[in-house]
């Protein structure tokens, strides 16, 4: 029994871990369909400036939820500047530029803060289920996913920047009659991406090391989350993360975690493979 | 497939280039040293001060006037992490550098990777890096404890500070991990004790919690974690995050060796047992000493680990044999070699064993303590007795093999 | 009476709750030529889609000499030798006007007679000038013109045209006509189109499609003059 | 593609031979050796991306897959012919299996490049989780992440003693190159090749004039792959050392830089990016200054934003502004933003 709740919780776990995971790279690849394989490296830059802040002396949740996001958006807003910006509506290209970039930020944090495993403790201790001991920390990246996505849907469907979101999801060009320059729209929505994904790699941090190359292990999750997600934001990232974060786990505890890393990716091979627009492509229609 | 059977296929003269041509004269003013270690990419944290200690060797030896009045240079090249490219420095280092001898190689990946171009080209090898053991090979030297040296007094002590006969092993999945696996099994069994379970985890895993509950249904009294790199840090501290750290003990035979103790937090890590020839914590005058000479060159002697110091005392080691066999021919300084040569340093005695050319080292028992390694209990002058089982390069010159432990 | 070269049966064509296509049955004879007309939305696309294998249809079925093409590929389809053009101009841009049409004649001849091939018909559509340019830098009716000429070059018995005459000038409409007519000396041709000046022009029987339905298949004079098309489909136009 | 094949013959066989006099004076020929191999490498992405229109983020799969397959019948054969054979064939069958999976299945560009990217992956995991005992092909290992060392290297085939290294090495493989090329270019030329191209220009159009598209591209795909697993064998030979890391998606990524910087839709072009780029890499290794890793990505950042076609196609556009008889006009220039748009669309 006890055992069964906590197999529930690791799975809930990794669903949340998954839809964090993808969040960021789900909001720019919706509204611009650009794919950010930069994602990764963003999601560690989170990291880092987290554990530098809280180096500073900064309160760990402050530097998490606040000052991580803000820092990496900043970072992504001068990317979209200097370089996505150039590139629109090309998306092969977007892909190579991102993958540069990714390897620029990989060498740029080695530079800065050396190639040592770091990382930062849990703020959040465990506690007790029956006979067993559970991370505590789990349950605040299941509430942070479940905030998050409430937020989004909110964002989207009561707010004034929700609507042009939305239409600029359904059509690129539909902003621009509204009266809004589809370069703000873009900049402010790559700014909120890349923000999520910081705070995911704030997030997910205390719980792994972190080295400059630790976007690698993100980012061809987030791809595949999303991609077999499918067209609408919230339904698709919610549907992929709970098919993946289940198989794996499920795989996890019956196998090893590495047959459960195989079998997320198998997952994926036969859902793209059925589904080539991806769950919300074919269910779920026009749901956001 | 002896070099003696090997027949090559001949290239003309003029198809070789000057690459095969004889060395010329002036090269022979100085004794190339080789080192091909990871100093970027993700193993940088064990091979910067690898390559610190090389250069801190040389620079003393050259100061002190040599080797046989030759100065020492240094050729090192940074493999970048990169496995692919321990074949091509290698190659440089032996046909187009013709170093004297080579250093270096961290994962045992890349041990092998250039173990044989070295053997082929004839170019004395020396690998100063704690692995499995049972490499039988004459033209190598390994200074590095090997789990016969460390495991089998970690296992039972940890055993009996734990209190318990049921243990756990998390390794890392590669040869050293099932290779240290299959020790600890068989030390437990030695001990009395049983492994309940073997999980591997291939080094880019990072998320533990399915294990820790797994563990936790097993209910073992004790942790064996042959761990490596920075992904499996993440297990010390979910798992001290899950608040399960004071209920069951901990030992590792890898945690620390980059300093990894630094890392985690006290809360994360105290407590956590350990085996090394090796600690910048150790409190003897030689250590202290070399710390200082450390810290003279290069500033903050923190990043010190046990690797650098075998390093150090590699390069020594050779240094010695070369200058007594008068010559730096290859043969020449294995035969010296092979006559036992000790060499002083700050982790005390390091002897060369003749028959597997592995080294006999002190091993120190020790705990996490507030980021440090508190000794506990020192093992003076531990010989290699894995690898001795099985190899012995004096009856069997020939052999080139890297035995396994059967069980 | 010529041999039938096409015929659904009761083809059916739903996308969720909207019937596109509606038990449509449809005969067409060997070197008849047809026009398929009808406002918007009237299911003439959907029917153009199913019967060249771009879509599958929900119930019914598709023959073609005979053979049960209903659940064929694009491409199983034009190997039997039906010509198909779709609506929007769909070429390979970045080849020459030789190397899209030897691509078309390849198909059906050996290299060599492949080559031959392409040069006839190069000369048939009066492209020499611009054979060694580029289609993406060649004006719309041009480009109708090669896509026609990719069409023709497989030596087609059936022929599938979806609005060939849209967006082309008067002259260039001029000059397809007459390639259709020549194409129609050994071919069946089905041709969906809006122009009532050139269906009048091309034409003799023609198929009104209203709401996924045939409405009515008659001669065009007479289909012209019927109030109840007019009033579906002229009246709507107008 | 103008000119005939018996001038790429000629022309390829003066170049090499020139190529194969001067290049060991510069530079040595063990490093020579692997640039000859990733530029074999990147002419197996390049046929099928520059000409096929396929992306595919996982051509380090045949690779790997070409080098393991070589390493491990090497192991239990003992001889290197067959080895080497079975090292084009395996990655080919199952490229051509792969392919038809996603080709009939109608999958493309992003889509396509998740079930690549994803099917690394899972040789990359598969790979590494090898250590143990239990994983044996015949007499070999598999080894997990410290691969396999210590193959039957390539030999004089009949001859097992006889082994082919070092500078004779470095020949074969140069030679081998120059034979894939003119293979490649001799596709090109066939009505095989012709098609495939205008596969990439206009699948639907070419599917309407009847051609079968899925099974045409699952056969190119397939293509690629041999050549991709030939490399990966000659790689093997090079390295006498295969590990997971071929499999790695440093690696993929490495090729799709490659093609880009030499430039799509030539055949010098990813051979020339391929074996510039990695030559690159290995003098950076050589330096501590700056970041090697920053280096390549600022690299592929500038290129893309800058000279998005490639070097090859950008010299050759200003070799005919210099010296051409007929002046670049502007019918090139549409031709070519037209060309990237589509490609990017």
């Amino acid at each position: 029994m006890d055992l069964s709740f906590v197999i529930l919780v690791e799975m809930l776990y990794a669903v949340a871990s998954l839809i964090l995971i993808g969040a960021g790279l789900a909001v720019v690849f919706g509204m611009m369909k650009v794919i950010n394989l930069a994602h990764g490296e963003f999601m560690m830059m989170g990291g880092y400036a987290t554990i530098t802040a809280v180096g500073l002396g900064v309160n760990v949740f402050v530097a998490m939820l606040i000052i991580a996001p803000l820092i990496v958006g900043l970072i992504g807003l001068v990317v979209e500047r200097l370089v996505i910006r150039h590139l629109y509506g090309r998306l092969v290209d977007t892909m190579l530029a991102t993958w540069g970039l990714s390897l620029f930020f990989i060498g740029l944090t080695t530079m800065i803060f050396g190639n040592t495993t770091t990382g930062i403790s849990t703020p959040i201790p465990g506690f007790a289920v029956g006979g067993y001991q559970i991370n505590g920390y789990n349950f605040f990246i299941i509430v942070v996913a479940v905030l998050l996505l409430i937020g989004i849907l909110a964002v989207l469907k009561t707010t004034r920047a929700g609507l042009i979101a939305r239409g600029a999801m359904q059509r690129a060009d539909m902003a621009a009659t509204l009266g809004y320059s589809p370069d703000r729209i873009y900049m402010a929505t790559f700014f909120c991406g890349s923000a999520l994904s910081g705070l995911a790699g704030a997030v997910l941090a205390p719980l792994v090391g972190l080295v400059p190359t630790s976007g690698g292990a993100y980012i061809a999750k987030a791809f595949i989350t999303v991609i077999a997600g499918g067209p609408s934001l919230v339904a698709g990232l919610l549907s992929s993360a709970g098919v993946f974060g289940v198989v794996s786990q499920v795989f996890t505890f019956a196998i090893s975690p590495v047959i459960g890393e195989v079998a997320l990716l198998i997952a994926a091979v036969i859902l793209l493979r059925l589904l080539p627009q991806g769950i919300t492509g074919r269910f779920f229609k026009g749901k956001l | 497939m002896t070099l003696n059977r090997r027949k090559f296929l001949g290239t003309t003269a003029a198809m070789a280039g000057t690459a095969m041509l004889p060395r010329a004269v002036l090269a022979a003013d100085t004794i190339k040293v080789g080192s091909i270690l990871d100093t970027s990419g993700i193993f940088d944290a064990y091979g910067k001060p690898m390559d610190m200690a090389l250069r801190l060797a040389v620079n003393e030896i050259n100061g002190a006037g040599g080797v046989l009045g030759r100065q020492l240079e240094v050729k090192a090249y940074d493999t970048q992490s990169d496995m692919a490219l321990y074949s091509q420095y290698a190659q440089q280092l032996t046909r187009q550098d013709k170093v004297d001898v080579v250093h270096g190689g961290i994962l045992s990946a890349s041990r092998e990777a250039i173990r044989q171009t070295m053997r082929k080209t004839n170019t004395l090898y020396f690998y100063n890096v704690q692995y499995e053991g049972g490499v039988c090979d004459r033209n190598i030297f390994c200074n590095g404890v090997t789990p016969a040296q460390q495991a089998e007094v970690l296992v039972p002590w940890a055993m009996k500070e734990a209190g318990g006969k049921k243990v756990y092993t998390l390794a890392a999945d590669y040869n050293y991990g099932q290779i240290t696996a299959r020790w600890i099994q068989k030390f437990v069994q030695d001990a009395g004790g049983e492994v309940v379970e073997t999980d591997f985890f291939p080094l880019d895993v990072a998320d533990f919690g399915a294990t820790i509950a797994k563990i936790q249904t097993a209910a073992p009294d004790l942790i064996l974690a042959p761990l490596v790199g920075g992904a499996h840090l993440s297990f010390f501290r979910q798992w001290a995050a899950s608040g399960m750290k004071d209920k069951i003990p901990l030992a590792s035979t890898t945690l620390g060796v980059g300093n990894e103790h630094k890392v985690l937090t006290p809360e994360e890590g105290d407590g956590i047992m350990v085996a090394y020839s090796y600690s910048q914590d150790l409190d003897t005058p030689a250590n202290n000493a070399f710390k200082e000479r450390w810290s003279a060159a290069y500033g903050d002697p923190s990043a010190l680990h046990e690797l650098a110091v075998s390093t150090y005392y590699g390069v020594h080691t050779w240094a010695k044999g070369v200058e007594m066999a008068g010559s730096v021919e290859h043969d020449a300084v294995v035969k010296a070699l092979e006559t036992g040569i000790a060499v002083d340093g700050p982790a005390g005695t390091y002897t060369v064993d003749p028959k597997t050319h592995h080294s006999t080292v002190d091993v120190h028992l020790m705990k996490f303590k507030d980021q440090k390694m508190d000794v506990i209990e020192t093992l003076q002058q531990r010989p290699p007795i894995d690898t001795q089982a099985v190899c012995d390069l004096e009856t069997n010159p020939d052999d080139n093999t890297q035995y396994e432990i059967q069980i | 009476m010529a041999e039938i070269v096409l015929e659904t049966r009761a083809l059916t064509m739903r996308f969720g709750g909207v019937t596109a296509a509606d038990n449509v049955n449809f005969r067409l004879r060997a070197r008849e030529l047809r026009c398929l007309i009808g406002p918007n939305g009237a299911g003439k696309s959907t029917f153009f889609k199913c019967v060249t294998g771009l879509q599958t249809p929900t119930e019914g079925q598709v023959y073609m000499r005979g053979h049960d093409t209903t659940h064929w590929m694009p491409h199983q389809i034009a190997s039997l030798g039906v010509g198909i053009k779709m609506q929007t101009p769909s070429v390979m841009d970045n080849l020459t006007v030789h190397e899209n049409i030897w691509l078309a004649a390849r198909r059906f001849h050996p290299p060599e007679e492949a080559n031959r091939k392409t040069a006839e018909m190069i000369e048939r559509l009066a492209l020499g000038p611009i054979a060694r340019n580029a289609l993406g830098q060649l004006a719309h009716g041009e480009r109708q013109r090669v896509e026609l000429g990719l069409v023709a070059v497989g030596d087609p018995w059936l022929v599938l045209l979806d609005e060939p005459a849209a967006g082309m000038s008067a002259e260039d409409v001029e000059r397809m006509t007459g390639i259709i007519h020549e194409l129609n000396k050994t071919a069946a041709i089905v041709i969906v189109e809006h122009d009532m000046q050139f269906i009048r022009s091309i034409a003799e029987v023609v198929t009104v499609f209203h709401q996924g339905a045939v409405l009515m298949e008659d001669h065009v004079d007479r289909v012209m003059a019927d109030p109840q098309v007019r009033n579906v489909y002229l009246g709507k136009k107008a | 593609m103008q000119g005939s094949l018996s001038r790429d013959v000629i022309a390829t066989v003066i170049v090499t031979a020139i190529l194969l006099w001067i290049m060991p004076l510069l530079i040595g020929t063990y490093t020579l050796t692997v640039l000859v191999i990733y530029g074999m490498l990147g002419l197996s992405l390049g046929l099928i991306w520059g000409f096929g229109g396929i992306l595919c983020f996982g051509q380090a799969a045949f690779f790997g897959l070409g080098a393991y397959t070589y390493a491990i019948a090497a192991i239990n054969i003992g001889e290197s012919t067959l080895p080497m054979i079975l090292a084009v064939l395996v990655p080919a069958i199952f490229a051509a299996l792969l392919g038809a999976m996603m080709f009939y299945g109608r999958l493309t560009d992003v889509y396509l490049g998740v079930i690549t990217l994803v099917v690394t992956l899972i040789l990359f995991k598969f790979m590494n989780s090898t250590a143990g005992p239990q994983y044996v092909i015949g007499n070999a290992r598999m080894g997990g992440f410290n691969g396999i060392p210590g193959f039957q290297t390539l030999n004089v085939p009949g001859d097992p003693g006889a082994y082919i290294w070092g500078d004779a090495y470095f020949y074969v493989c140069a030679v081998a190159l120059a034979i894939v090329f003119l293979l490649v270019s001799a596709l090109l030329r066939s009505s095989f090749g012709r098609i495939a191209v205008g596969i990439r220009e206009n699948e639907t159009r070419m599917s309407l004039m009847g051609y079968d598209v899925r099974a045409r591209k699952t056969v190119l795909f397939s293509t690629g792959a041999a050549i991709a697993g030939l490399a990966g064998a000659l790689f093997a030979n090079w390295g006498e050392i295969v590990t997971p890391n071929l499999f790695s998606l440093g690696q993929s990524a490495e090729i799709i830089i490659w093609c880009i910087v030499g430039g799509l839709g030539t055949r010098l072009g990813p051979i020339l990016g391929a074996a510039g780029l990695a030559y690159v890499k290995f003098l950076l290794g050589q330096q501590h200054l700056i970041d090697n890793t920053l280096i390549l990505g600022l690299i592929l950042v500038l290129f893309v934003l800058f000279l998005p076609r490639g070097i090859v196609p950008a010299l050759v556009s200003l070799w005919r502004i210099s010296f051409g008889r007929r002046p670049l006009g502007r019918i090139h220039q549409a031709r070519r933003s037209r060309n990237r748009e589509r490609l990017h669309g």
